[in-house]
C-alpha cells in the first residue's frame, strides 16, 4: 500500500514535470515556426495564386462568395431538416 | 413439450440476475441522460445499449467462445477445457461453484497459447465469441479505434487559436495536473485501506482528468482493461457535465474583477503555420516521448490532412464517414465492459468519485495557472480561460465563454479559450504517454 | 518455351470444368436479372460477379490456403499438409483421386488446432488464402456483416405505421408460417427419400420464408454454412420476385369485396413513441429471447440511433456508407459460395423449390391472418395487407397498395401494409432466434 | 429419417408458438408504452424548444422552407445526373 | 529521480539513430513535395507521415510484438524468444549484437508457427504489435487494401475513349515494355555486380514501369514485400513526375508533323456497351489469366457497378467513403516499410535509378508503337498519346494533350489519350498477373 | 547471376508476348461485343425511359439544367472554400 502511494507520488511529479517541460518546449518551438514561417514563407497575396496546390474538383470561379455563403446555409438547414 | 422448456430455460426472466438487472436500468439511464439531457450522446447511446446487450443473461454477447463454454458448463466440454488451461477437472467430478471459479480464474491468467487452445475446444464445441467480444477484440483490443478517433479529432481541430497565442499551452498543461491528483486519490484510497488500487488502476483513473474520451479508453485499454467500462463511462459523463462542474469552482477562484479582463483580438495565423504546427508537435514527439506516438502521431496526421489543404477527400471522410463508423463500434465495445460481474464493484463508486474530484482539480489548476501567468506577461490574461485546459473540447471553451459574458456582455473569450482547450488534448496524451512509458 | 506452357497449363480454357461453366453462366444470369430486370440490384450484383469470381479455374479465391495447397496437390506440400490432418500419405505415394478427397474430407471435419495447423503449413509453402475465402471470412463466418446491415436496416425503418397499429404485428408473426411450413416440407423430402437434409439444413433452407436477407444469410451461416450460396441466392431471387409470386395468391384467397375494404387513416404518433419502440423490443429479447440477441439487438440499436434525434451523424453513416460497404463485401463473400461443386448439387434444387413454396406459404397465411382477424376486430381490416407479413420491405407493402388500388382505385394501403411489412422483419428474427436457440 | 420429419414437426409448433406469444406480448407491451408516453411524456408544441436536444449542426434560421425545398429537389436532381 | 531517467534513456533524442535522423528528413522531404509541389498527395502524405511515424526511435511501431520483445532484449523474455524460435540462447548468456542479430535472421526466416509462438511470448511478457504493423497486416499483408482501392479506380474510370477506338489498346500493351526492360535491368545490375537482385526482387522493381500504384503496391506485396516501400514510393513519386519525365522523351521520338496529326473526334459509346465491357474483360481473364483475377477482377467489379446505374448508392461510396479510408491505412503501411534499416540500402538506389528508367522504356515504346501503327492503319494516329499508355491515369492524358497543343493549338488530344491510358492499366495488370503465375 | 538474367529475358518474352497476346484477343472482343451490341441492343433514344434502371433517389424533374449546373457551380465553389 505504501507502495502504491509513493509510486502515485513518484508519478505525479514526473509526470507533471514532463507535460510542462513537454508544452514548454512546444511554446518555444511553435513560437520560433511562427517566426521563421512569416519570414521565409510569407503569406502569399489573396490571389488565385494562392489556392494552387488545393484540390478542386470542378469549382469554377463564376459563382460569388454571397451566392456561396446562400447555398452554405441552405444546405446546412436542408440537413438538419433531413431525416426528422 | 421438450422444446418449450428449452426455452423457457433458456430465457432472460428465467436466468436474470440481479445485478444484470441493475446494469439494464443503468443502460436505459445513461439512454436517457443521452436523449433528454444531450449528455454527450454520440457515445453514450451506443455505450447505454452495448451494456443493456451486455448484460442479457445467457446471450453471452460480452464473452468469448472459450468464457460461453465455461459459463454452459457441459461435462465433456469442461474437461477439454481444463485440459488446455491446466485446470484439474475431470468429466466425471461435480461442477461446484469453486471449480467454476478456478475455470475463470485459470482462463483470465492464462497465457497466450493457453487462451487460443481454450478458444479453439470450445469452437470444436460449437461455441463462439460473442458479437460485443468481437466487437472489443477488433476495435479496442488492438488499440486502433481510439487512434482511428484521434485521427479524426485531429482532423476536427483548428489550431489557430492556440497558435495565435501559444502561452496557452501553459493552462493546458496545468490543467493535466487533475490526472495525476487523482492518481493520487486513488493510491490514498488504497493507502488508508478504503478501497484496493493498483498504481495501474490508479493511474487509468486518473486518465479521466485528462477530459478526452480516446485518450481516457485507450490508457486504461492498456494499463486497466478490466476498469475500461467504468472509466469510459465516467469520463463522458463529467465532459458531460462541465456546463456544471466548472462554473462555480471559477467564480470561487476569481474576483470579479479578474472575470472582466478583456483580451485583445488574436491576430491572424497563416496557413503555412497551421501546417506546420503538426509536424513540430510530432518532431518534438519524436525527440522526448515516443510512448505518446501512437496517440499524438495519429492527432497530428489527423491534423496535418485538415490544413494541408491537398487531400480534403482524405481529411471528409476521416471527419464524416470513418470516425462515425469507429465511434459506433467504439461505444459498443465499451458497453461490452459494463458487465454486472465488472462494474457492480466498489471500484467503480470510487472511479466516480475520482472521476469529479478530477475534473475539479483539473480546473481549478488551470485557473490558478492563468492568475499566475498575469504575474509575468504583459498582456493580461482573463483567468476564466484557464478552466478551459481540462480540453472538453469545444464545452470547456464554451463555458469559459459564457461565465465570461455573465460577468461582461461584451466580453467574448470563446476563441481565446480555443487556446488552451485544444492544449489541454495535447497536454493529456503528453501525460497518457508518460504513464505507459512508466507503468505500462 | 517453358513459360508458355505454364501459363497455358494454368490458363482457364485448358482447366476450366463444366460445373464451372455453368456456374459462370449462373454468374451472367444474375448480373443480367439484376441489371436489366431490377432482381434486388445492390446484393444480386455483387453475389452474380462474386460468383464468376469464384468458379475462375486455378484461382482458388474461394478456398483457404490450406485448400489451394490440398488443390495443386504437390507430394512434399501433401505429405506436411498430412501430418497436420492426420491423413496417412507420404510423399513417395500416388496421388489418386481417393488420396484428394480423403485430404478434402479430413479438412472439412478437422478441429480447430489442425485447420489451423494445415493453414500454417499452407502459408510456409507458399500458397495464401483466397480474396473471396478471406472476404467470406471476416464478412461471414464472423457473423458481422448481416448484424451491421440489419442495423443499417434498422436505422432506415420507421415504425410509425407499425406504433399506430400494433395488432398488425399479429399479421407479421402469423407469414412467418412460411419459415416453419419450409422446414415441414424439407423433413418432408427427407422422409420420403427424394432428398436428404438434416435438421439443419432444413432449418437453413427455411428462413427463405422469412423474406430477410440479412436473416437468412445470418442463420445459415450458423447453422448451415455449406449451403448460404444457394439459399442466399433463393431469398434474394425470389424477393425479387414479390410482385409477381404474391399477387395471384391474394386475389384467390379474398372476394373482390374483401379486397376493396377502406382502413381508415392512421393516428399519428409521436417522436417520443418512436424512440421507446426500439427499447421496448429489446427489453422484451432481454426477457424472452436472448438468442435473437445479435439480430434484434443490432436491429433495435440502429432504430434508436434514427428516431433519437441526437445522433444524426451515426445515423447517416450507418444508412449509407457503412451499409453500402458491408453489403459490397457480403455480396462479394455470398458469391464465394457459388463454387459449382457446393451449388451444382441436387440440394440447391430443393432449396430453389422449397424457398418458392415458402413464400407463398407466408402469403397464404398472411391474408388468412388478416381475414381470421377481421372476425374479432370492429375495425375492418384490408385482408391484402396481411401478404406484406412476409416482410421482403417494402417490396411487399408496394404490392398490397398495388393491388388494392387494382379493386379500388381511391385505397392506399400503403402506409397500412408498412406496418405488418416491418413486423415481419422482427417476426423472422424472433423466428431465427428460436431456431438458433433450439439447433445451434 | 423418421427424426427429422418429428424434430421439424416439433420446431414448427414451437417456433410458431413462440413467435405468435412474442409478438402478441409485443402488441400489448406496444399498446402500453403508448398510452405510457401520450400520458407522462406528451408530445411538445411544435416550437423550437421543441428540437433542442436534436443535433443542429450549423443551420440559420433564416434560410426558409421553400429554400429548402428547391435545394433540396436541386441536390437530387445534380445527384440523380452526376457521374453518368 | 529514477522516473526521469527512464523517461530519459526511452526518449528519442538519446535513442536516435543517424538512420532514423535521414529517413525522418526523407518522410519530411515526402510531406514537402506532396504539399507545396502537388506530388500525389493522396499517397505522399500518408506515406510520407507513416514514415516519420515508422522511424521514431523506441516506439516500435512498425515492429510486431516479437520483434519489440527482440529489440527490447530483456534476458528473461529473449530465453524464452529463443526456444519458440529455436536460436540457442538462455538468460545467463551476454547478449552480444550477434545474438540479436541471430535473433533477427531467426525470426525473419521462421515457419509460421514459430512466428505466431515467438508473438505469443511476447504478448504475455507485456510487448504488443506496433500500430504500423497491424495496419500493415490487415491492409496489405492480407493484399486487401490495393484490391479495395483498385475496385474504387476501377469504379471512377470511363472506358468510353477506349471503347469508341479500341485499337488503343495496343498502345497500353507497348509501354508494359518499361515493366519488363526494368526487370531487365536489374537483372543486368545483379549480372554485372553492381547489385544484388533476386528475379523476384527484379520482377517487382519492374511493375514501377507500370506506374500504377495499387498494382506496384500488390506485386511487391507478394514478390518482395521487403522493397515494398522503395518500390510504393519510387512509384508514386514518378508517376507525380510524368510532367517532366515525357514531354522531353516525346518531342525527341516524334517530328513536329507527326505531333501536329488531328486525330478524328470519338464516336458516341452505348451505356450497354459500357456494362458490357468490364464483363468482357471478366470472361476473358477467366479463360487466359487466372492469377490477374484478383486484381483485375475487382477492377472490372468497381467498372460495372459505375456502369450498369442499379447500384449507384454503392458506386458512390466505393468512389468516396471507402477508397478514402483504405487510402489512408494503404498509405500509413506503405510508411511502415520506410524504416532506416529497410530503406536506406543500395537497393533502394538501385530501385529509384531503375524506376525512372522504367518510365521512360515505356513512354518510349507507347511513342514508338503508335508511329509503328501509323503504318498500318488507315486513320492515323497522334503519337503523342501512345505515351500516355503507360497509364499514370490521368496525369499521362494530360500530358499528351499538352504537348499536342504546344504544337498545334486547336488539337485536343485528352479523350483520344485516355483511351491508351485506361489501356494501360489493364496492361499492366495483366502484367502483373503473369509475374505472380510465373514468380509467385 | 547468370541465371537471374536468363529468367529476365524469358520473363520479358513471355510477358510481352502474353500481354500484346491479351490485349490483342481483348481488341477483337471488344469490337465484336460493341457490334453485338448496337446490333441486338440498340440504344434507347435518350428519353426518361432510358434511365429508368437507375436509382433515382428523389429528385423531381421539375429543376431544369442550368439551374442544375448552378447549384453544381456552387457547390463545386462551396466545397473549396470549406474548411479553409
Ligand atoms: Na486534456
Ligand atoms: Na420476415
Ligand atoms: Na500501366
Amino acid at each position: 500500500m505504501d507502495n502504491v502511494m509513493s509510486m502515485a507520488i513518484d508519478l505525479m511529479l514526473s509526470g507533471m514535470g514532463f507535460v510542462f517541460a513537454f508544452l514548454i518546449i512546444l511554446v518555444f518551438a511553435t513560437t520560433f515556426m511562427s517566426k521563421v514561417v512569416v519570414r521565409f514563407a510569407p503569406e502569399e497575396p489573396a490571389t488565385p495564386a494562392k489556392t494552387t496546390p488545393r484540390a478542386r474538383p470542378t469549382g469554377p470561379a463564376s459563382v460569388d462568395p454571397d451566392t456561396t455563403e446562400a447555398i452554405k446555409q441552405a444546405i446546412a438547414k436542408y440537413r438538419s431538416n433531413h431525416k426528422k | 413439450m421438450e422444446n418449450f422448456s428449452v426455452l423457457w430455460t433458456g430465457s432472460g426472466l428465467a436466468n436474470l440476475s440481479g445485478g444484470q438487472f441493475v446494469m439494464i436500468l443503468v443502460g436505459l439511464l445513461l439512454l436517457f441522460l443521452a436523449i433528454r439531457k444531450g449528455f454527450e450522446p454520440l457515445l453514450l447511446i451506443p455505450i447505454g445499449f452495448g451494456g443493456i446487450l451486455a448484460n442479457i443473461p445467457e446471450a453471452g454477447l460480452a464473452l468469448s467462445a472459450a468464457e460461453n463454454a465455461i459459463h454452459m458448463a457441459k461435462p465433456e466440454v469442461l474437461a477439454a477445457m481444463g485440459s488446455a488451461l491446466e485446470v484439474p477437472y475431470n468429466a466425471a467430478m461435480d461442477i461446484t461453484p469453486e471449480v467454476m471459479q478456478s475455470f475463470k480464474e485459470a482462463y483470465k491468467n492464462a497465457s497466450v497459447e493457453m487462451v487460443t487452445a481454450a478458444n479453439a475446444v470450445a469452437v470444436d464445441n460449437g461455441y463462439s465469441d460473442g458479437m460485443l467480444y468481437s466487437f472489443y477484440s477488433v476495435a479496442i483490443a488492438s488499440g486502433v479505434a481510439p487512434l482511428v478517433i484521434f485521427m479524426g479529432v485531429g482532423a476536427m481541430t483548428d489550431f489557430g487559436p492556440l497558435l495565435a497565442n501559444p502561452k496557452t499551452l501553459l493552462l493546458g498543461a496545468a490543467a493535466q495536473f487533475g490526472i495525476f491528483a487523482t492518481v493520487l486519490g486513488a493510491a490514498l484510497l488504497s493507502w488508508t485501506g478504503v478501497m484496493d488500487f493498483t498504481i495501474l488502476e490508479a493511474a487509468a483513473i486518473g486518465i479521466i482528468g485528462g477530459a478526452d474520451g480516446p485518450t481516457s479508453i485507450y490508457v486504461s485499454s492498456v494499463l486497466a482493461p478490466h476498469l475500461l467500462g467504468a472509466i469510459a463511462v465516467a469520463a463522458y459523463s463529467y465532459m458531460a457535465m462541465v456546463p456544471m462542474i466548472q462554473p462555480p469552482i471559477m467564480n470561487a477562484l476569481t474576483s470579479k474583477k479578474e472575470r472582466a479582463i478583456k483580451m485583445s483580438q488574436l491576430r491572424a495565423v497563416t496557413r503555412q503555420e497551421k501546417i506546420a504546427f503538426p509536424v513540430v508537435v510530432l518532431l518534438l514527439v519524436v525527440l522526448f516521448l515516443p510512448d505518446a506516438a501512437p496517440l499524438l502521431g495519429m492527432f497530428c496526421f489527423g491534423n496535418l490532412m485538415r490544413e494541408c489543404g491537398v487531400v480534403e477527400r482524405l481529411s471528409d471522410t476521416t471527419q464524416n464517414a470513418l470516425i462515425n463508423t469507429v465511434t459506433i463500434f467504439l461505444g459498443l465495445s465499451v458497453g461490452s465492459k459494463l458487465s454486472a460481474d465488472k462494474f457492480l464493484d466498489l471500484q467503480t463508486l470510487g472511479i466516480l468519485g475520482l472521476g469529479l474530484a478530477a475534473f475539479a482539480a483539473g480546473t481549478v489548476c488551470g485557473v490558478l495557472m492563468a492568475k499566475a501567468m498575469n504575474r509575468f506577461v504583459k498582456e493580461p490574461i482573463n483567468p476564466l480561460i484557464g478552466s478551459a485546459g481540462v480540453s472538453a473540447v469545444p464545452m470547456a471553451a464554451r463555458v469559459s465563454n459564457k461565465v465570461g459574458l455573465e460577468n461582461n456582455p461584451q466580453n467574448f473569450l470563446l476563441m481565446h479559450a480555443m487556446g488552451p482547450n485544444v492544449a489541454g488534448v495535447i497536454g493529456s496524451a503528453v501525460a497518457a504517454g508518460v504513464m505507459i512509458k512508466l507503468l505500462g
